[in-house]
């Protein structure tokens, strides 16, 4: 089967949701408001459907997905936990839902509380002395955080140009860095995984701005060396970034701040359980410490004596990043999550996120390579040369995970290793999850010797199977119209 | 602890497993100096009734739109969200799911996805658009830098004033990133005097914050003979009016997508739209959906040109983004079916029909119309209250109204203009109070 | 795979939904407040899982699942229309779901309103004087409605100890007669599928308290005869019941009252759309002439000085046939499914349900038997007895649909067609959808010759396919316990 | 016209196919005499939007427990429904489907009632439970049906007068229909006179309309002494404490199951539950779901012993119940699968935990526990109010809360009680304010 279109179920005159029939419009006549040139005459181009179809074929498409509801989703660096059900109520409230950016503020003083008490969690996890709520996603807060610290060296009469990121980096790091005008320059791992000190020292200089970080890193192994590589950023007269797409390993027993970290960015839609969506929407807040709160986004939240309200004041902002406050929607979720666990609840998430990932690392490892021979935090990374020299990629056996009920984990990512499989299970996956899985990848190893075309033609149970990405790149077809040749 | 499954029988397998007695074991190769010596101050714990009434509380004291009436707008509206909306996009498979890495177990979202630039495309009259930005002030933003990026000598972007106000910010912190400025012109005849050599790209809204729709066709226009691109911020809804801006002639077409079918969400999540002429697609910022067949001849979808994203190109990238804003993408996508081209117009119509009755008892009240009584407009629109228009504010929400917003705080300039926008959710009711309280605070 | 069940993912002391913890007890010990002798020492049996595995088992299981939502559902007598999604939102606001029944009605005005227009709405369409929204169901609203022909009968002086249904009837028609204490006697159909006048008119006496008939009657036709009808049971003495379950037939066209029908119940999860949940709830509401009203269930609603009040005062009613007022979240739904349609648009829809019934009819009828060549209603019935002489029953056919996508009708029903398939599209479903079916019905048909045990074998591509339902009689395991041979 | 798909083309079409030049012709079978020559009389159409807002205006016209504490119970309590309840039972395979006839389409609903029952046979200590029920009282009403058909030659029912007045209404109803009465015996002593040869069935509530527990088990022995059936009717919830009926003898145990995971809905639709001991499983009325296996040999779930049904029995069944509750059922399925045995405990522990406080600090104000302040009782009790109940609970309403049903209304004996239910929702706080204001309206 062919995956259906929308446009496909449209028949000319059929319709949906109405709104006022024309009667209703009491003689009003656009052409008599506009001027005839600015008048659409070209089709809106929008499927005719009726409500009935449109609810089978969504619901349809909503089945070929998969999601945490449908099962283990192990894919490392993305944090694939349980959303909780009553986080997604909370955000439909009308009282956080139907409200308008432009309300007055003393219109929407429950909601300011809320965002005040989600700002006062954030600054208390990552060890930040103030944090921005504005961003909306990882990379957004990368920028933010980026941009702050540019701003706060040229203050300081410093023109830095360059930003270091380890080779093991989410492509998000150099892009942002370079976004934001810097050069960037890649630090080498060491043999451990982590940043060679040796090569940090000998890279900074008074060029550098900072250095961008994720801790644990992409490998899902602790910077150990992490305060000796502070001092010798702070040293060179640069700033310390902490990418917090991580963090689900740390919380409440080590915090960005503590290990010298000027600014983080925490991924709400990972480590706070708001949903992914098929993309986003996600939410990345920023911290930073004392002397970079005056670069932070505005407006800022403060407390009147009217209660709370919005400061519009720039002062030294880098300015805004996106229009009003933030992904507020999103932010009722991570509050309602912070809100359910507590400090106590929260390490508990990531002392078992960790335990769970060096479980299942420990029970992988007799067939499949750990690159480093170390205690992980909560994701970790196998190399499958050993199955690639016997036939099988890392795609391929990606691709027969999906035959055993379960979405594959990140694949070749992060680039420093050779056929990388990128393991998180996450805190709420259960014990026998993970052993399901384990005999999964067991199978499949077997399988690499006793029948690899199974490996090759993987998946074979899909609605889909592989399909050509170079074909579908060489020509792209973007829209419906270009699928049917109507294209303008 | 919450939504932990393990029992106690199971954390002492598993660490059996690793051979530790605790797992603080875990965690021995975080530096002692680091590591947090106490628990973190955070409020108790509740569980899930307790959270529940808690967050029904904060919520109850909020205004939200359905109780009172509302003429706030400036990009975000109160329009109707059709029920189907909520009960197809918070499906758990659609809200659940990453960004479609494996299109084999992703082809829900892939194909929405595809439907969503189909339509973005349609209605904006380009070529083709992506899956989404995360709202419209950084897709502007975004397509700022794409023409610095298409332009490389030039250093220059410059928009018309009518733009919104955050978009402008956002367009200045992400030029200012790159070294470029942003030059703003209060009218065409400035931003025939801005635009130059150095000009990227022109930033036009359409409509504008003023209501104005007449300003656009002049700005690509001026665009394209100082050879920069032309960027057209739009309305989505306005478009089932107004033509269409790729017809325009705009390189790039971007937009707030909030009226689609989105909650206002106090301002997000909602989403950016981002659509292009053919000669940029290889140019756009984050992911494309686009047609691949598989191994045994299916029609399906996958994420296609992926070169041009921040993980392949890493240090080259001229955007970052990464995650976008899907979920709303697909509330959007739910909505342009469900109301189609009949119900998008109708929603339109009415909307600009109840705003031109608002506009005229207004006027005869003696508020008068800027930037002149005699441009044309759609559903929003300014007029210059005779008086303090934050006091009329007060004022009218003490009596239940959401009054329009006063510009002035968005810009000095501004002052005393009064920002009103009418949906089709505003009865005539609704208009004729909103008339009388403003009477009755004029005489009072 | 076996269909899963949620005990198998049950692990001691996993836990999901908590709620105080045993220290907010502050020591309050339940055996200090029972007797030792009334305390619980059996487990309770639940399982023990986490809220994510609640997720992804209910999920699945919906998936296993076929809706409206899912496609076409033309199972006859059943009125598989499209549910809108906006009376399931309206249903759960808080001022409907979450108001106690026991509250005073100064507190519960909007809804009583609502429950008044309906009962308003309902009169008009039925033609009735009084409506009682109390019965649950369709077969409630049976037991209700002759219930009160007895009680008025009685009233009268005459102890009537007969009930007459047509043999095509539902089963829930005698058995409600019986229920109420009736004999049933069975009154024979007729050459055109209707009831035999003549039979009728021999087989009423002074024992005949009434005739329950639905019309268009189960085979999808119309009683050409039904004044005659009316007319015998009622110069004999007797009432005329009318099963409302196919009202989509005749909305805004003619009116059970107009017929001479003194009780009438209508299926509000039927004609009025409103979703049938896997099997419920529903909501029968019962309307009466003006003889009958005095009999109606209480309490009954009232417009007082300050508003509409529960009228408590028993008089002549039956009593109750259920708690409180009946089911309001179904009744809430059935308002808004009215006042989205008008007198217009219910005469739209069911004369678009007769429209695409017998288009349907007209297009099968090459293939397959129609035992009565008359104009249907909104349903009709086939006959595949040269289908059966060629080597496939009505089940087959019928699972063999299963295959092509859709539901299958209603099988085996009524009894007095030989093989029936009795199918109802509904006004919700397109032309195509209709096409489609046809072609399937047209292959299917082909079939039966060309692979005959394609047919007996179906359905093919289901989660499960055909269950040996004797032997599951004849061992009934009806409770996880008794799986798994842990019954006390 | 709102959700029909057809395009006037499409009308057309379908009118050549059958020959016919309007729908009319389809609907000339009817009788000219008996058609409606004129149209409906009904309130105007609206559209979505319209609707959508008139019934948020007639919703926000009630009182919703969410707003203001009570304390009313009475077999619907207002009990924390989780939100995963409502996101999984409302998924549109689950809401759209009917009665599982064809199961090979239907493993979801039937497996789920497969659970269900289980759950509901483990919580009552019984052999085996149906699919559901229209509520608990219609649950009682067949139940004392289905003993009159076991025991042919009795002629009554006799019910402790502690059983929900809806209960014994509908009881009567039912029985009242096949000629046979309900007896109320208003003390276990007036039981023993009323039961005797004619009995088919004891009927209690356990606990009872005051709190009663201890009555049950004394009923149940009266009536298995006459050769009586035992029917009890549980609150589920209490059963998380209390010995289950079944195991104390009882031979049929239903009840309402709204306490578990469905919303109060004003009364409806929630459900009623019914379980039987071996001896009657095939007797029970309504659908029943059982384990099968599939022509490959896998596990499915099928209804089963249908011959007890009435499209089976026809005019020869006891019971008529075709449609039942059943995304009632599943919502409870849910919800008992979500809070587990632990969380069951936990909540019925700490409704009583301060259904015991507030009982204690009403009674400091005088107010006395009926039928006896030593009785024992869970977290619903009735005490005697020192004045006018009625007038209280208005006092109360008129500062925001709640108060508890006054017994009186239901019968006579019952005046000047007051029936309190505290569920897990109510806070000390709750209670205290309510203390506080009784106090106020004693010494008023
Ligand atoms: C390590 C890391 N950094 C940054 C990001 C970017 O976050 P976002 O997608 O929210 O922009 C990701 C997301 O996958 C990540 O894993
Ligand atoms: C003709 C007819 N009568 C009565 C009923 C019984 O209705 P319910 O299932 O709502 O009790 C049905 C339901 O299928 C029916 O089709």
């Amino acid at each position: 089967m062919d995956i259906p279109l929308i446009f496909e179920k449209s028949r000319p005159g059929r319709r949906g949701v109405r709104f006022l029939s024309p009667e209703s419009l009491d003689g009003f006549q656009i052409e008599e408001h506009l001027p005839r040139e600015l008048i659409r005459t070209t089709p809106l181009g929008l499927p005719e459907v009726a409500e009935n179809d449109v609810v089978r074929h969504y619901t349809e498409l909503s089945t070929l997905n998969y999601g945490v509801d449908t099962g283990f989703y192990p894919l490392g660096s993305c944090t694939m936990k349980y959303n909780p059900k009553v986080n997604d109520w909370a955000a439909s409230l009308p009282g956080f839902a139907d409200v308008h950016p432009l309300q007055p503020d003393t219109t929407v003083q429950g909601l300011l509380k809320l965002l005040q008490s989600l700002e006062d969690g954030l600054k208390e996890i990552s060890g930040m002395d103030a944090v921005s709520l504005q961003p909306a996603a990882g990379a957004h807060g990368e920028l933010t955080g980026i941009l702050m610290i540019k701003a706060y060296l040229r203050d300081q009469g410093e023109e830095r140009t360059t930003i270091l990121v380890p080779d093991s980096a989410h492509g998000t790091n150099p892009a942002t860095a370079a976004m934001a005008g810097f050069e960037v320059r890649v630090v080498p791992s060491n043999a451990r995984g982590g940043v060679d000190v040796d090569a940090l020292r000998n890279m900074v200089d008074h060029t550098t701005a900072g250095l961008m970080l994720t801790n644990p890193n992409t490998l899902g192994l602790f910077e150990e060396d992490i305060l000796t590589i502070a001092d010798i950023v702070h040293q060179a007269g640069g700033l310390l970034y902490y990418d917090g797409a991580n963090a689900n390993a740390i919380m409440g027993r080590v915090r960005p701040g503590d290990m010298g970290f000027d600014v983080v960015h925490l991924n709400l839609h990972k480590t706070f359980s708001t949903p992914h969506g098929g993309g986003g929407p996600g939410s990345g807040p920023v911290g930073v410490t004392r002397r970079l709160e005056p670069y932070i986004p505005y407006p800022r939240l403060r407390q009147g004596d009217d209660g709370l309200y919005w400061d519009y004041t720039p002062g030294k902002s880098i300015g805004k990043v996106r229009s009003y406050f933030g992904n507020v929607g999103v932010l009722v979720r991570a509050y309602a999550y912070l809100r359910s666990h507590g400090q106590e609840g929260l390490k508990a998430v990531s002392e078992t996120a960790v335990l769970n990932a060096n479980y299942l690392s420990k029970r992988l490892a007799d067939h499949y390579r750990t690159p480093y021979d170390r205690t992980v935090k909560h994701e970790f990374v196998l190399s499958l040369t050993g199955q690639k020299s016997r036939g099988a990629r890392a795609l391929d056996v990606a691709k027969r995970i999906i035959d055993y009920g379960f979405y594959p984990p990140t694949v070749y990512f992060p680039l420093v290793v050779d056929e990388a499989l990128m393991v998180e299970p996450t805190e709420t996956e259960s014990k026998e999850t993970l052993d399901r899985f384990v005999e999964a990848m067991e199978t499949i190893d077997r399988e690499i010797d006793q029948q690899p075309e199974v490996l090759h033609e993987a998946p074979h149970h899909t609605v889909v199977r592989r399909f050509d990405e170079a074909e579908a790149a060489r020509h792209p077809i973007l829209t419906w119209q270009q699928l049917t040749g109507e294209e303008s | 602890m919450r939504y932990i499954p393990h029992t106690p029988d199971e954390y002492q397998a598993m660490m059996d497993t690793l051979g530790i007695q605790s797992v603080d074991e875990l965690f021995e190769d975080i530096p002692e100096k680091a590591r947090l010596a106490r628990p973190l101050n955070l409020e108790d714990a509740l569980n899930e009734m307790q959270l529940s009434q808690h967050l029904m509380r904060l919520s109850s004291e909020n205004i939200n739109v359905n109780e009172v009436p509302s003429f706030l707008g400036g990009g975000y509206y109160d329009r109707y969200v059709p029920a189907a909306v909520g009960a197809l996009a918070f499906r758990g498979e659609f809200v659940t799911s990453y960004t479609p890495y494996q299109a084999e177990l992703s082809q829900g979202t892939l194909a929405a996805i595809f439907e969503f630039q189909s339509m973005i495309q349609s209605l904006t009259g380009t070529y083709a658009a992506q899956a989404s930005m995360y709202d419209g002030a950084s897709a502007v933003g975004e397509a700022a830098l794409l023409s610095l990026g298409q332009l490389r000598r030039r250093n220059q972007v410059v928009a018309l004033r009518g733009m919104h106000p955050d978009s402008l910010k956002v367009v200045e912190t992400y030029v200012n990133a790159r070294g470029s400025s942003l030059l703003v012109a209060d009218s065409l005849d400035d931003l025939e005097k801005k635009v130059g050599d150095q000009t990227a790209a022109v930033l036009a809204q359409y409509p504008d914050m003023l209501g104005q729709v007449t300003l656009a066709q002049k700005a690509i226009e001026l665009a394209h003979q100082v050879g920069a691109l032309a960027v057209v911020a739009s309305d989505p809804v306005a478009l089932a009016l107004l033509k269409p801006p790729g017809e325009m002639g705009a390189d790039i077409v971007v937009g707030e997508g909030q009226p689609l079918g989105n909650h206002l969400n106090y301002g997000g999540p909602t989403f950016g739209y981002f659509a292009v002429q053919k000669a940029l697609v290889r140019k756009i910022p984050g992911r494309l959906v686009g047609v691949a067949q598989d191994i045994e001849g299916r029609r399906g979808f996958v994420l296609t040109l992926q070169a041009r994203e921040q993980h392949i190109r890493r240090e080259k990238a001229t955007s970052n983004i990464c995650s976008n804003h899907s979920l709303n993408a697909l509330m959007a996508t739910i909505y342009m079916a469900l109301v189609g081209s009949s119900g998008l117009r109708e929603v339109a119509l009415s909307s600009a029909q109840m705003a031109h009755y608002l506009e005229r008892r207004l006027g005869e009240l003696g508020l008068v119309r800027e930037p002149s009584p005699a441009s044309p407009f759609l559903y929003e629109f300014a007029m210059r209250v005779p008086g303090d228009v934050d006091q009329l504010n007060r004022f009218l929400l003490e009596r239940g109204i959401l009054g329009g917003f006063h510009l002035g705080r968005f810009h000095d300039a501004w002052q005393g203009l009064w920002q009103l926008a009418v949906t089709e959710r505003r009865t005539q009711e609704d208009c004729d109070r909103l008339v009388e309280e403003v009477k009755a605070w004029i005489s009072r």
